[in-house]
Formats: structure tokens, C-alpha cells, sequence
């Protein structure tokens, strides 16, 4: 047993880490936030890095690694909350490798891969999808209407701008034409879906907790930094132990998606239900240390409890998702459970 | 025990109601400079009508109300949904602050045009570097031929922009220990020295200042309390904001909890064993908030000063308030990222809640050491 | 408005706080405790100061006082965690007083107000009340089976001893057989018991947070009282809001029963689901800040700790009250409501 | 990433699974003393085929398993749900710190009747003003001619009334500050100056015992690592009592809410929403404790000392096994109160989780401090 990284594992964490840090300093995500734009010459960029394909067959231009490896970049992708279309297209990626004919796939797992011709995923809840990521960039959208999946061309889906608190993420709602069924694995996509959000939500969760940190070590209050008092310093333990945990969590669940598939509806579940809380949990108990500077829009630390709240709801809420555990984990199911 | 209003108490708020009723404006219009024209225009109004300056004794054109009379007076315009006045902070601060330690002159000076919102008040308090433990404060004032150079900034000041002037806490003295260095002033906001920039929040909105003092000027007559007294005479003036304010905030949580009980109605939700916890336990703090201020107020009036329940009922609030708006969030399931036109509103505006007029941390030292009695971390 | 004890109720508290310090010393409760009895001797005097008739008419021997003075003796008589019949005695009081016929009143009432004969209560679940107390030592059982109230003979009921967690109050399961019915406001009886219960879970938080506080001043590890760190003084703190809100909620529920009865459902039920959950989270929450010395059986705190969860579990639990709050409120009646 | 076991990591479960099938001896008998002799004869049946002192070398004995296989052993034995061993102590820290600290002769004398639970060992660590704080205690040793002659009280030692050895921290120097002035002894429980005294918890049980020491003789030989050396040895061997214990801990939490759930399964409570959300966070906390667990075994692996993430699972562990028998009492309804035949005990236990084996505030510490980087509040 080794619950580590490997060590090209380990690199494609590093370089990420990197990368994102040189290119999405804190100025730019603000930039962009503010703008409501994303950059595509830095999305290009993201693209020769080979990620949007990484979870793809090489035939259709992929690196044909793992969801594991997808939820790397992720947790990277989260810990610095860039502003790109790439959970997005990637959750349509997966949808269509896992739901989608060999024709579909061969026809659009390509763009997907190349980033030149991109997915998007709506969830309707009657009758139209009320929060898509990017479906106005997007090539296609892919439409979950309780168990089934279907695409639509972005043109016909007619996606209309929508502002959440989440500024670094653009949404459209879309609404719900009829497109071509995806025929496959529908459920085990959507829970790869689950897993790769977690996996941003973990990301959200320690950088939230290292800008705590770095505060209140910083921080004089009464002569002594705020971090020398266990009203800030538990708060910061608590910090961690919901950012592990919920690290450990989504670890297992990518891990399942790739080795134990039968392990991953119930892996998947418990990822999202304790990272949602956790994200949710972390960033604001890291705006509570920070203190007023926390609550002004000129420090970046809201950038990161809006997403999280956001993630938060997107793909099941933490309680529908727990309730789902309770199902698997042997209660016969609730009616009465939302 | 009679938690039932004496008939003096009944009278003051029958009378107070049916004015209301005839007088109460409505919602403010659209655009800063509007609603604050509206608000001041409100103020202004009441104090024609003797409802500005509640507390304040009727020498000074107050009405002398008693403490329950100032807070069902709160409560009353909670209830009303009436729009708050233009000069709070000189109501409710300024003008006590000018009564309890200003000189005669000051007195004739101030009062009025803070009753008729003339003259519009901010507080300089808290600094940047100066949060929870204000008496570190670092702002200067050097006295140089009769009047005091003022160089700082002030952080989290509500109206500056609008205000004529700003009790201002500086350090007058550098070789004293925290406390004992600090003067309270009232400074012209009018001025070359002063500069005031918005300080938007989270939620996009502006509704604080900072204040910049560059050389700032203060004729040495605007010193209130005295050279050297400025952390007593602060002190005195937080104490005066909190009392009475606990009954208005129960009101409010139980107006929101009200509109989100229409929301969980209209989504179908109400049979929810899960929401129906939550919504009954935060009916439950707002009423217990509503209950312990009330208690605090009889205690206040037998002992005279406002006792440290202020603090409980604060820190009550803004958990309740944050799990409100929570609650308000789950409630509107997976469309609650989207911008509503003010849930969204409230529930990022309801993080400061445990942050502004002390933090919750504070608050519990507050009650550990002083009504608890346990040691100083010191 | 005075939301204060008048002079004559200040004087009863005081009275009942100094008579119960000196008759119901801590020994005394674990002697009491660790052999299961109570004291008849001191019952006698209890019944000598007329508490038994607190707020029975004075034609039957009481003292014509109110649900306010009820609750002020059963705050102290929980603050000493007293071993004594008193509250079951109050508890068919209250049945008899609000739901008896004036023929059921004259002969039963004389009874409990004198202490002599006294009364209990039993709450009828799938056919038996697992847990009445005092049912040995009572004239008269109540028993009350959703909603409707009769009066059995303690012979007939049979009752049989039952061991729970808390030894300083001695229960008994009694078998449903059929008695004369109460005709009247059981309901408001039943709301009336439940503020009696909630006053007895404030005088257990108060103890239980005094002790906490008490210890924290002493107690030193790292040279310093472990009442100077936040980890425990805003554990205290926290007590000390847990223990004013629920002493709160239940003055005013009292002065509603005696002064303003349509705010008695509302009241009663926001009282005794705070008051449990106070309870509980007090007394545990002390324990913690003890340490092992908390958890040994030769400190007191554990009579307390016990006395509070069983008391939360009698007469509805804190969500089924939170559940009966929500319908007040202006919530429809949920079905799956327990 | 491999969350699969290794071959050899499955051989050695498979091994172990088969040979529990057969020996696994059930259920203890009632009774202390019959219960006590029946751990002894189960230690020495696991000692005979070479389960016992898993991690100790094999030339002392032991059967020098990794880490992986000590979390595996404790895995199994929960799920097999069989007995504990009757010297867990001297198993777990006692051959340990005489392997890593004792000399030649230590060895040679006192290893093998561990093993063999021929002699029981007990902790005395703890004082009743030393609990968080340890380094602060109080019991003295002073040296008069070639033995130490013992002075104090003990609290919380396990089986000190079944042992014959006590590893004892003691005050050998008066004059140097807390941590210097402590030396390791191995204590002979078979003397004059040593009283036992059973401790009772809040469930009734004696659980635990009390040591008073008067004049109790240890001779100078039975110093382990060197006289003023006790806090660092005390320290190594806190270490070794919670590697691999994490997995044990989160397979027991699962074993407990499947029998609980049963309990929610026979009450028809399986589709109430609320108690649906608790069981499943609680399953989670376990999950997530496995995963952590198996986390910080890799890396302690890696490293070679076990990191601070021992402190998480233990904090972690508390709360659930607190949640969990607490949401047991709720499933039981208005009967809670009334003592059952385990899960009472089991509810009135757990109080003492969050404090025994470390507090969770000082645990909170340990993670602030050494993971995170936060100043120490000294």
C-alpha cells in the first residue's frame, strides 16, 4: 500500500503548481474576475500543456492518464482559482468517454482534448439548465435531465449570461433543446464529476488555509500575533483537519475511478458531501481570521468563498450526496430525502 | 416579573405607532446621494416630530426617554420597516459623547445641527493596524501653536464622506502606555488635510469609508473630555451603541426569517423535516436574543450602566443572523450562486456580522473575564 | 416592563437556594444517588415550607402562586440535582389542576399539595410508561396516552423498579390499565410540565458551568490557570449563553402560563428544546473542561451530566419540539416529523 | 498511488485472517479476574505463533513487521472482533523503549515475559496535577545507598493491579527546570511501599486504577536511558502508542454504526432524513479517518518517525465515537435514559475520548504548532 503520489504524479502536481502560479498571479485572477472574462492566450497555453486531454484515449489526442491525474490539476486549478473554462470541458470529456458511442467520442473528444473545441455540462431542473459554465465559448453542451445525457450545439442551446457571486466562473443558463442521446455509463461520468469539483473544492480549502496562516502569524493584536491565540490558532487546526480530510476523500474516490470502479458511487458521494462542507467551512473561518481586511473586496480571500460556495452547490449538494450514503452505506432510501 | 409595557410605556408606543403609520416614508429611492437626501430628510422630519435624540435629556432638545422606551422605539421602526436617519452615529454617539463630557460651548456648538441632520457625524476609531485592540492606535496629533496637526488613517468609518465632522481618537502622547496617550477630538471633515476614499466590501458595495489625515487641522478648543482622556471617553461612547440595540436586531431576524418562510412555502419545502429543525432553532435564538436584551435593559435601568450583556446578545445575533441567511441559501438549492435581489445580499454581507463592533472572539473574552470572572491571557 | 424576579419571588429563590445547600449537601446527593433512595425525612420538610403546594389553591392547601414559582423551586432543586419526588409530584399536580374535574380536584389536590399523598406522571408509549418516576412511593399514577389523561391507582399500575442513568431520581415502568379520565386541559398541563422540566435543566446548566469556571481558576498546567486559555474560557462563555438563554426562554414561558396562556404552546415547546439541548451541552462541555478528573465517578459533575440527558429525553425531545416550534411558526405539520 | 496491498501485505492479512478464524477465542467470560486470565491465555496462544510484538525485531522476539502490517494486525483483530491481549502496555511501549534505550541486561531480563504476558506491565505517567502538562509531576526519587526511594501518586494506569512492572516517570532533580529533572524507572509493582487503588469512571466501572507510591524501592539497574533522561525516553515511547492505532480506531467506529444502524433498521427509523444526514456523516468521519491514517502510515514510512498526523485521527476519532453514541441515544428515544446492556456504557465512555491519550485541545495545539507553524503560546 502506498497513499502517495507517484513521482510523475508528483511532477504533474509541481509543474501545474508552477505554471499556475507564474501565469494566474492573484492580480490577474482579479483582472479577470472583475472583467468577468477569461484569457484565451493563457487558455492556449493550458491547452499545449496537454491538460484538457488528460484524462483522454491518445487516439483522440489525450494523455490517456487517469481521473487521478485530472483531479491534480484540479485541486492546482482551485488552490489558485484561475479563471478557465477547463472543469467544464473536461466534465463534458468525461461524459462523452463514458456515456458517448465510439462515433461520438471519435467525433468530439477531440476538441475536447485540443481545448479548440469545447464541451460544456447543464443540469436541467425543470426544463432548462440554470447554471452552465462557459456555454457560450463551448462547441457543445451536454444536457443531464435525471439519468440521461444528451449533446446540443452550443447554437442551439441559446446560452443567456447569468451572474452568480462567483465572478472567476462565467455561467449561462441554457435551455433545454433536445440533442443526440448519450447512450453510456451516464452515472459514472457524473460521479467522475463529482470527484473532479471535490478535488477544486480541496484546492480552495488550502490556499484559504495557508492565507489564514500566514495571517495571523503576521497579525499583532494585544502584542502578540493573533496565531499565538487558540480562538485563531484551533480555528487554523480545524482548518487543516477539514482540508485533509477532505483531500484523503477525494484521493480515494479519483483512486476508485481508476482502480476499483465499484468502490466509486460511494466514494464519490462521501468526496463531494465532505468537500462542499469543507470548502464552504474553511474559507469562511479563514475570512473570520483575517477580520475586516477579510471582508473588504480589495483583499483576494472572497475570490475563494464565492467559488467554494459555488462548487458547493454544483452537481448535488452536500446533503443530497449524504443522503446517498446513507443509501449505499445500507439505509434503504428516503422518500422524504431532497 | 411583568413583561407586559406599563401604561406609560403603552402610551409612548401607541403614540409612536399611529405616527409612524401616517409618517413612515417607505422604502428609500434608488442612487446613493438620493437615499442619503431621503434619509436626512427622514431625520428631520422626526426630530419636528420629538422622536430624534431620544435619550438625550430635553434641555438639549431630546425627549429624555427612558431605556425600554428607546428600545421599543428601535423595535417600533424594525417593525415599521421605516428607513434609518442620516446622522446615526451623531445621534447615537456624537451627541451623548458631547453631553456626557463636552464643555458648554461645545454643547450650544453640536447638538442641534446633529438633531436635524444639519451636520452629519462619523467615528475615527479603528485603524488598520487597530481592529480588536484599538488602544494601539497610531494616528498622530502634534500641537503646534494652538492647533494639532493630525497625520493617519482611519479605517471602516460609515457616512465620512458625507459627514461634517469625525470623533476622532488620536495619539497625543507617544511616551505613555497605550491608554494613557490617546485624545478624543472632533475633527472638520471639511478640510485640505482630509481626505476620504470608499472602501467597497464584499459584496461589491460601499458601505464604509476610509479616512486619510494628512496635516489634518483641529483648533485645540475641539478636544472633548479633556488632553490625555480620550480612551475613557471612547470607551463611554461604545458603551452607549449597544444598548436597546438587541430588541431592534430580534425584530429584524424575525421579519427575514418570516420572508424565508414565504420562500420555503412557495418552494413546496415546508414539510421538510431538515429545514423545519433549522428554521424552528433560529426562531428560537431570535426569540431568546429578544428575551436576554430584555433582561439586560431591566438590569441596565436598576444599576444605571449598561452591563456586558450587550455582549451575549451581539454575539447571539450574528450566529443566528449567519445561519439565517445560510439557511436562506440551501433553501434556494442549486440556483443559490446565482445574484438574487437580496438574499445573495445579505448572506455574503452577514460575514462581517461576527467581525464589526467586535468580534466574536472579543465578545467571549468580554464575557469570560468580565462577567465569568475568569483570568486575563495578559 | 420588569423582566425580573419580584421581591417575594426573589425571597423564595433565596430561601430554596440556602435550604437546599445546607439539607441536600453534595454528600448527601451521592449517598442519596449511589443507594437509589430518597430522603423521607427531608421530603417532610420540603412539604413543611409548602413547595409541594406552590402553586395549588389554597383551599386544597397550597399557596395559590404560580407556573413562575414552579419554576423558580425547580431551578434550585436542579442546581442541587436534589434527590427528591418533588418534580413527579408537581407534574400530576399540574394534570389535576388544569385537566380534573372540581370532584377529581378536591380529592386528589390536598394529597399533592401536602405532600402526603402524592401524585406521578407516566407518558404511555405502545402500550406501557417505560419511565414514571416515583411510582413506588405515589398515591396516584397519571397516565397520559396521546393527548387524553387518566388518574390510576399506583396498586393497580404495578410499577417495577427501572435502572437509568440517573440514580439521583429513582424510576419505575407502569403497565397502561385503565383509570378515571381527566377531562379538562391536559394540554396545558402537559406544557406546563414541560417548563417545570426546562427550569430544572437551568439549575443543572448553572451548577455544572459554576463548576467548570470554578475549576478553570484553579486548575493550572503550563503555569498558567486553564481558565486564561480561550480553548476553555470561551468554552465557559459559551456555557454562560447556552445557560442564560435557556433560563431566558423559560422565564418567559412561565410568565406566559401565568399571564398570557396563548403564548404557552409556542413557549413551552421553544423552552424545553433549548433547555435539552442546553442541557446536554453544558454539562458535557464542563466535563471536557475538567478533564479526567471529571470523568471519575468520586467527582460530582457526572450526577449533573446524567441528570441532564434525562431530563432532555422526558416529556418530547428537543426536535420534537423544534418540530412543534416550526408549526407554530407558521410551518404546516410535517409528516415525517418525529 | 496504490491503495491495493502488496503481495507480501496480502499474505501476511490472508495468513492472519485464517489463523484468527480458527484460534479467535470469542467473547470474554464474565467477571475481572476470569476475564484477565482469559487475555493471558489469548496472548500467549497469539505469542506462541508469533503475533505478539509485531513490530519489535526479530532477535528480540518480535516478528519485526512493518508499519503497513502492524495497521493491518490492528485492522483484523477489530474485525475479527477478538479479545485484547492482557499486556497491551508492555507489548505496545514497554519492550519498545527497553529495545530502543534499555541495556543488554534490560533486555535479556525483561523482554520475553512480555511476550508472554508472564508479566504484565502498567504506565505511570500521569499525576493528578500533571494531566496536559506531564512534564510537571511531581513524584520524587531520591537515591540512598545504590536504590531510589519513591514518593507519590499515579492516576489513569491500566491493569496496575495485574502488574508486576511499572514504567515510571519520576523527579530525580529538584533544582534543574521541569523537563530535566525527570528519569525513567522500571517500577516492581511487588513491594511494601505500593498501594493500588481502583479508580471508578462516571459508567461505574474501575477501569483504571490509582498508584500511590511511599517510600517504594526501585534499584539503580532499573533505569532506562539514563538517569535525567525520562522526558526524552517518556516522549519516544508516547510515539509508538499511536502508530497504525488509527486504522483499528475507524474499523471499530464502522463495526459500532452497522450495529447501530441495525437499531435504526428494527425501529423503522431507516428513512427519517435527519437520522439518514447523521449516519452518514458519521460513516464518513470513519472513512475519512482510514484514509488519514493510511496517509500518515505512508509517510511515516517514508520519513521513518511518526509525523503529528496521529494527533488528527485521535481528534478525529473522538468526535465521531462522541457523535455516534450520542446519535445512538437520540435512535433510542424516549428510553435513552434507560441502561441497556452496552450502548449506556458506551455513551458515558466516550466522554472521556476527547481527553484521555491527549486532550483535544491540546492536540489542537500540537497541530497549530507543529504542522501549521503557529507561535506557542509560552
Amino acid at each position: 500500500m502506498n497513499f502517495d503520489y507517484s513521482d510523475d504524479q508528483q511532477a504533474i502536481k509541481s509543474t501545474a503548481r508552477e505554471f499556475l502560479a507564474s501565469r494566474f498571479k492573484l492580480e490577474k485572477v482579479r483582472e479577470l474576475a472583475e472583467k468577468g472574462e477569461y484569457d484565451d492566450g493563457l487558455w492556449g497555453q493550458i491547452a499545449e500543456l496537454g491538460w484538457p486531454g488528460i484524462f483522454i484515449d491518445e487516439g483522440a489526442g489525450g494523455q490517456d492518464l487517469g481521473v487521478l491525474e485530472l483531479t491534480i490539476l484540479q485541486e492546482e486549478l482551485g488552490y489558485a482559482c484561475a479563471p478557465t473554462p477547463f472543469f467544464s470541458n473536461a466534465a463534458a470529456g468525461l461524459l462523452v468517454k463514458h456515456a458517448g458511442s465510439s462515433e461520438q467520442q471519435e467525433r468530439l473528444l477531440p476538441g475536447v482534448a485540443s481545448g479548440e473545441a469545447r464541451g460544456t455540462v447543464g443540469v436541467v431542473t425543470n426544463g432548462s439548465a440554470p447554471l452552465v459554465p462557459d456555454a457560450d465559448s463551448a462547441a457543445f453542451v451536454v444536457l443531464l435531465d435525471n439519468g440521461s445525457a444528451s449533446v446540443v450545439e452550443t447554437a442551439a442551446a441559446q446560452p443567456e449570461k447569468v451572474e452568480t457571486i462567483d465572478s472567476t466562473r462565467r455561467f449561462f443558463s441554457v435551455g433545454a433543446g433536445d440533442g443526440e442521446a448519450l447512450e453510456g455509463d451516464v452515472e459514472g461520468a457524473v460521479q467522475r464529476i463529482e470527484v473532479a469539483l471535490a478535488a477544486e473544492l480541496v484546492g480552495v480549502c488550502q490556499r484559504a488555509m495557508e492565507m489564514a496562516v500566514e495571517y495571523a502569524k503576521d497579525r499583532k493584536q494585544f502584542d502578540r500575533p493573533i496565531g499565538a491565540y487558540q480562538g485563531v490558532s484551533h480555528r487554523c487546526a480545524q482548518m487543516l483537519l477539514e482540508t485533509e480530510s477532505a483531500r484523503a476523500a477525494t484521493l480515494y474516490a479519483a483512486w476508485t475511478a481508476d482502480n476499483e470502479p465499484e468502490s466509486l458511487p460511494l466514494a464519490s458521494s462521501m468526496a463531494k458531501a465532505y468537500s462542499a462542507d469543507a470548502g464552504w467551512r474553511v474559507t469562511a473561518s479563514s475570512l473570520q481570521v483575517h477580520g475586516g481586511i477579510g471582508f473588504t473586496w480589495e483583499h483576494d480571500l472572497h475570490w475563494f468563498l464565492k467559488r467554494a460556495r459555488t462548487d458547493g452547490a454544483l452537481f448535488g449538494s452536500a446533503r443530497s450526496h449524504r443522503d446517498r450514503v446513507a443509501e449505499l452505506a445500507g439505509l434503504a432510501r428516503s422518500a422524504a430525502a431532497v | 416579573m411583568d413583561l407586559t409595557l406599563s401604561p406609560q410605556e403603552q402610551a409612548f408606543r401607541d403614540e409612536l405607532r399611529s405616527w409612524l403609520e401616517e409618517n413612515n416614508p417607505g422604502d428609500e429611492p434608488a442612487g446613493d446621494e438620493a437615499a442619503f437626501e431621503f434619509r436626512r430628510k427622514w431625520q428631520r422630519q422626526l426630530a419636528d416630530a420629538g422622536w430624534a435624540g431620544l435619550s438625550w435629556p430635553e434641555e438639549y432638545g431630546g425627549r429624555g426617554a427612558t431605556l425600554i422606551e428607546q428600545a421599543i422605539f428601535n423595535e417600533e421602526i424594525s417593525r415599521a420597516k421605516a428607513p434609518s436617519v442620516a446622522n446615526v452615529l451623531g445621534l447615537v454617539m456624537g451627541g451623548p459623547v458631547v453631553i456626557a463630557h463636552g464643555t458648554d460651548e461645545q454643547k450650544q456648538r453640536y447638538l442641534k445641527p446633529i438633531l436635524t441632520a444639519e451636520e452629519i457625524w462619523c467615528q475615527g476609531f479603528s485603524e488598520p493596524e487597530s481592529g480588536s485592540d484599538l488602544a494601539s492606535l497610531k494616528t498622530k496629533a502634534v500641537k503646534s501653536n494652538g492647533e494639532w496637526v493630525v497625520t493617519g488613517q482611519k479605517v471602516w468609518t460609515t457616512f465620512a464622506h458625507e459627514a461634517k465632522w469625525c470623533m476622532l481618537v488620536a495619539r497625543t502622547d507617544q511616551d505613555v502606555p497605550k491608554h494613557k496617550g490617546l485624545t478624543y477630538f472632533l475633527m472638520d471633515m471639511e478640510q485640505e488635510g482630509v481626505e476620504v476614499k470608499p472602501l467597497h466590501q464584499i459584496t461589491g458595495e460601499a458601505e464604509f469609508n476610509e479616512i486619510f489625515m494628512n496635516e489634518a487641522r483641529i483648533p485645540d478648543e475641539n478636544i472633548v473630555g479633556g488632553e490625555g482622556n480620550g480612551w475613557m471617553v471612547a470607551i463611554t461612547t461604545l458603551m452607549h451603541e449597544r444598548v436597546g440595540i438587541g430588541l431592534g436586531s430580534a425584530v429584524q431576524l424575525k421579519i427575514a426569517l418570516g420572508e424565508l418562510m414565504d420562500q420555503i412555502r412557495e418552494r413546496g419545502m415546508e414539510e421538510d423535516p431538515i429545514i423545519r429543525q433549522r428554521v424552528a432553532q433560529i426562531y428560537i435564538e431570535a426569540e431568546t436574543i429578544r428575551l436576554n436584551a430584555s433582561r439586560g435593559l431591566t438590569r441596565t435601568m436598576k444599576t444605571g450602566i449598561p452591563g456586558p450583556e450587550g455582549s451575549l446578545t451581539k454575539w447571539q445575533w450574528s450566529d443566528a443572523n449567519q445561519a439565517l441567511t445560510e439557511l436562506a441559501m440551501d433553501v434556494r438549492g442549486p440556483e443559490a450562486p446565482i445574484v438574487d435581489d437580496h438574499w445573495t445580499y445579505r448572506f455574503l454581507r452577514a460575514r462581517a456580522n461576527s467581525i464589526e463592533g467586535g468580534t466574536t472572539e472579543i465578545l467571549k473574552n468580554i464575557v469570560a473575564e468580565r462577567v465569568l470572572g475568569l483570568p486575563k491571557l495578559r
